[in-house]
């Protein structure tokens, strides 16, 4: 994957915000569209200076239909906060794509299980999955139902859409990996993806395993390179003896087989 | 911004010379910070480097310290990321054959958490064609032991280095520690002990909390602080050591720019290494060559080795 | 961006104690930022800070270093001013009138050239009044004499501080550098030697080049480095140091908000100072008490002391 | 004068690049356009982040006739760079305005003798001193033609106007002092002011104090703080008795007495 990845200035086409603290952002980066496979991220500098340092990583939200690249994203700190303020026209120093994606199975029944954020990489990975004609079911989770995110996007797509929220606000009350579970029976799925908070793909890795489906997560954890240059962003994981070793999070992910991940940690 | 409009024609020479070793231009990644050479590839031509540095090694796998590993500060990086390496076997079987194939020298990186585990990595080390020198990492704050224990106290960054330059007929690099009171005492006695050049500096010892968990925010509590932020500390050492031995020096610390090479050369640097820079932008140490062509070449300076130590005070 | 919202109703406690005198608030101007006082007057209400630190004095008028004496860096200051004052008696008779009217306790900062001027300047300034402490700067790095000399040597730290608590009554806070290999070690020595409370840290050495000269930036060809990008260094000698010592700290070094005392206070500072800030915006000691207002009051924290210290290992 | 400096936000009302390297900025700054006097200057934030760190020092150019703070800079390096790119209704942190300005006489024949970039406190000064019925002999030098700034607005203003310019592109070909020079008789001024380069201004001194003409100049220094907390910006002085010493350019200056100055330093 590595020979494909640029670094771009990449101009920003439009910017919105869809909630107070959220941000829909597209940009023209044609290489990275083309290259781009869910699950992967982008590596972008959010300052002309040396304050803030280093790039933030985002993932991969969506292609749009005229090849645009879209990011979604909260503005939480300074980075963010910084890409937030960019508008149409400016020019933003974008690498990737980068990291290691999900699986694209073809002809299997899926779940993919969204909590808050973990939507973003997902509804990429939905649209990839349908293009290989997969039955697609779609697990979104929020605290309430204003924090669903791309809520209208994922109707439009043609998949099975289950909705939880903390408060029952919509949907299902309670978490979504607690929703998940209710349809999780031996057989129901043949392969599984989540992202979102730590405890709830904890949670999804347990239960995958219990009926032995095949499951991805896609984890985050903080970068300096984005690129694998500095061992700065790993995460531990065992291998099948149960030995454990710290993996880049950048370039042996973001995406890990769920079972391999060391959760306690 | 910072290139210089190049003048047509006049191209002046970027060689210089350390302990022995011809390099190309005075530009080298710094340990740590280019994984073993591959990862960059695809971004920039090794080749055009002026010697190729790769991450510490080990006598022994090191699996490295508990993420979180980095935390951004403003203008720098902490890190702790704990010398994660596979241990100077695999290092040999798996990595050396690649880099063993690029035309700049390389300089292999090494730390011991004892004097004799320096020597061992030293003589291991030797055998194997394709190295050009040994960078002695005394000044690591990220492990328990070894590391920055020897860069601190003179005697025994006298010891490390003796011992290694007993194994080894190669060029031995040490690499410094800023962390002291006077940094020019362990130059001046690592150099008694027969180091042939010095690399400077290693990262400032540094911390950060996070708020939200009121925990450190890097898992090993404690990291080094590299980057920008870092620069004025670094010029200040190299400009000291420069004046307090003879060997040459490799200067680092918050090199961005070829601006900022060509100051660490004024300050009395033969080479520089580029750490930070290259983890935020992967084509820096290219840009940075380029705008060192371009600088000699407006400036009309035949010979960059003109502007080592050239401060005027 | 820093600011919290406050929780209506909720008023959590901000006073601490430094030696036995109790501030309203942990927030003081660091030496040397804050000139005499009347500078900041038309920016921010002198009466609500923790307490007003003075440029540091000396025994007889010090013209300071030749231009220039600053430099900026990457989130960074380099300074060389050299201590420039106009020697205590002027300060006596001119500038104290006006700073012994003010609320906040007045500590008052010296620095002398030998052993007997730090005592000398103690005894002068113990009889009189309103002057609440002594901040003994053993650690400036921009003066050839005495400065930072005391402050990498143990034995020479606790000397002068003996010297210093025979003269005075007064409490007496040991302003240390971090320019040492063990910054412990100086705290363990001038705790030991009497110091009541100890400040840090003072500036780091820096140096930088200006390009088109060819000549160090500063006049003084080296000077100290402040600001954000020193944040990190400074926080792990406060937590050093809060770990080896039982006196309170007075924590400085880069912050800029409230976040940021929080964060040093977490470390084990009981108090802190703000410097390069109030040189970017002269109402940054004022907007750093709000939001630790705001801070403590959106966590219903009740005694803000309950922070000192408080980062979970 | 220091308890009407204030600190504010002022909207860019409009910026335009006049020469390759130099821009003229308005600012809405009501208070500051209200109290400043020629000579003064604003402190400026070139930044969100803490990189560029310091604020940047900018002469007070003019007040607009809608009482618009006008500005007139040199993109040099980090900070002038940014604030080159800022643009209609952007907001900028301004401190000011600050230092000591120029003595403003009233029906006097005064000299004006501004070098490059010099010219732009002096403009201001220009139009203060006609509003007290000076006769005003302005002096204006720049290497060439291209780079006599703001020629027009002075040709609009009722001074008397001399140029010079090293290659001899307009005007006299010489330095503006050498110029300035040719006009100095004993009586033929009663004031004199300057701002330029450094060695132009130690000329413009010399030749004052032969003929015992009142002189000041503006000069510069590197600042931090620019309202005399840290003592980072000083010139030095000498009183009567030629004793020298460190005066803070940013509180006692920008303006001092030409006598005063140790023009060696
Ligand atoms: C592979 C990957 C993909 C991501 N995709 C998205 C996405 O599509 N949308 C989105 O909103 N967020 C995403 N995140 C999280 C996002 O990177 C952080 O929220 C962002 O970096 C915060 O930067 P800041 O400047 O706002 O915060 P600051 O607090 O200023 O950040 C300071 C430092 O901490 C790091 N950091 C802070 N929070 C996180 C975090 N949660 N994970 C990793 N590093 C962090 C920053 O990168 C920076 O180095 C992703 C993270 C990873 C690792
Ligand atoms: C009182 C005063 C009034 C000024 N008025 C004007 C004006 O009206 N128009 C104009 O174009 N310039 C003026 N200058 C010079 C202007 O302040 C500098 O060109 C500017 O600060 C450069 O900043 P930078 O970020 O572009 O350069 P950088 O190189 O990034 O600056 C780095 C540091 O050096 C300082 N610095 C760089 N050059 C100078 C300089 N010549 N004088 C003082 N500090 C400097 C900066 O302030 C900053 O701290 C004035 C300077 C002073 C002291
Ligand atoms: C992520 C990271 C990892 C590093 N690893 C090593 C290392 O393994 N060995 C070593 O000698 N130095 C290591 N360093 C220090 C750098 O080689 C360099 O001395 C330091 O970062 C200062 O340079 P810079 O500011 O250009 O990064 C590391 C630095 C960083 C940022
Ligand atoms: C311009 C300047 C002048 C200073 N002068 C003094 C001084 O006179 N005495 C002193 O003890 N410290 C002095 N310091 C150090 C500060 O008090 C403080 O320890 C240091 O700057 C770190 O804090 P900061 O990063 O908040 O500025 C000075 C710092 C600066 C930037
Ligand atoms: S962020 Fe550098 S290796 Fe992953
Ligand atoms: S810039 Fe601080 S005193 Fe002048």
């Amino acid at each position: 994957m590595k020979l494909l990845t640029e670094i771009l200035e990449a101009v920003v086409l439009a910017s919105s915000q869809i909630r107070p603290d959220i941000y829909l952002l597209s940009l023209e980066a044609p290489t990275i569209s083309r290259d781009a496979r869910p699950g992967q991220f982008v590596h972008i500098r959010c300052s002309h200076t040396y304050d803030p340092l280093l790039r933030r990583p985002l993932s991969i939200h969506d292609i749009g239909s005229k090849g645009e690249l879209v990011l979604l994203f909260q503005a939480k700190g300074r980075g963010t906060a910084w890409l937030a303020g960019q508008q149409a026209g400016n020019r933003i120093n974008v690498l990737g794509p980068v990291g290691q994606g999900f699986s694209i199975v073809a002809n299997k029944k899926v779940a993919i299980v969204a909590g808050g954020l973990g939507v973003v990489p997902l509804l990429f990975l939905a649209r990839k999955l349908l293009e290989s004609d997969n039955e697609v079911n779609f697990f979104l989770g929020a605290q309430d139902c204003d924090k669903l995110l791309r809520l209208e996007a994922l109707r439009r797509m043609e998949v099975n859409l289950f909705l939880a929220t903390d408060d029952g606000s919509a949907g299902f009350k309670g978490t979504v990996t607690d929703l998940w579970k209710k349809h999780l029976r031996p057989g129901a799925f043949d392969w599984a993806y989540a992202c979102g908070p730590q405890a709830e793909m904890a949670e999804f890795a347990r239960l995958a395993e219990r009926v032995a489906l095949p499951a991805e997560v896609s984890l985050e954890e903080r970068m300096a390179c984005g690129i694998g240059l500095c061992r700065g962003c790993v995460t531990a994981v065992c291998d099948a003896s149960g030995h454990k070793k710290y993996e880049n999070v950048c370039s042996c992910g973001p995406v890990f087989n769920a079972a391999a991940v060391c959760w306690e940690d | 911004m910072e290139r210089v409009q190049a003048v047509k024609g006049h191209q002046g020479s970027l060689e210089v010379e350390i302990a022995g070793i011809t390099l190309q231009n005075p530009v080298m990644p710094a340990a740590g910070t280019f994984g073993f050479g591959e990862e960059l590839a695809p971004f920039i031509d090794l080749n055009r480097l002026g010697a190729i540095v790769v991450k510490t090694l080990t006598l022994h796998p090191t699996p490295g310290n508990p993420p979180p590993r980095i935390s951004e500060t403003y203008s720098g990086l902490l890190n702790s990321i704990g010398l994660q390496n596979p241990g100077v076997e695999k290092f040999v079987q798996v990595k050396l054959p690649y880099l063993r194939q690029l035309k700049p020298p390389l300089i292999v990186n090494i730390a011991g958490r004892t004097i004799s585990e320096y020597a061992e990595l030293a003589s291991r080390l030797s055998g194997e064609a394709g190295i050009k020198a040994l960078e002695v990492n005394i000044s690591c704050p990220n492990v328990k032991e070894g590391g920055i224990i020897f860069g601190t106290v003179p005697e025994m960054a006298a010891q490390v280095t003796a011992a290694v330059k007993k194994q080894t007929s190669l060029p031995v690099i040490v690499k410094l520690t800023p962390n002291v009171t006077d940094i020019t005492e362990v130059a001046k006695a690592v150099v008694d002990a027969g180091a042939d050049a010095l690399a400077l500096i290693n990262t400032l010892r540094g911390m950060a909390i996070d708020l939200e968990t009121r925990r450190p925010a890097l898992g090993n509590i404690i990291g080094g602080l590299s980057g920008p932020a870092i620069k004025p500390v670094a010029l200040y050492a190299v400009w000291r050591v420069a004046r307090a031995v003879k060997v040459p020096i490799i200067g680092m610390g918050g090199i961005m720019t070829a601006h900022d090479v060509i100051e660490f050369m004024l300050a009395g640097a033969t080479a520089v290494a580029v750490g930070t820079a290259s983890l935020v932008n992967p084509r820096a140490l290219i840009e940075i060559i380029e705008g060192l062509e371009d600088y000699v070449a407006a400036q009309g300076i035949d010979d960059v080795r003109e502007l080592i130590g050239a401060v005027q005070i």
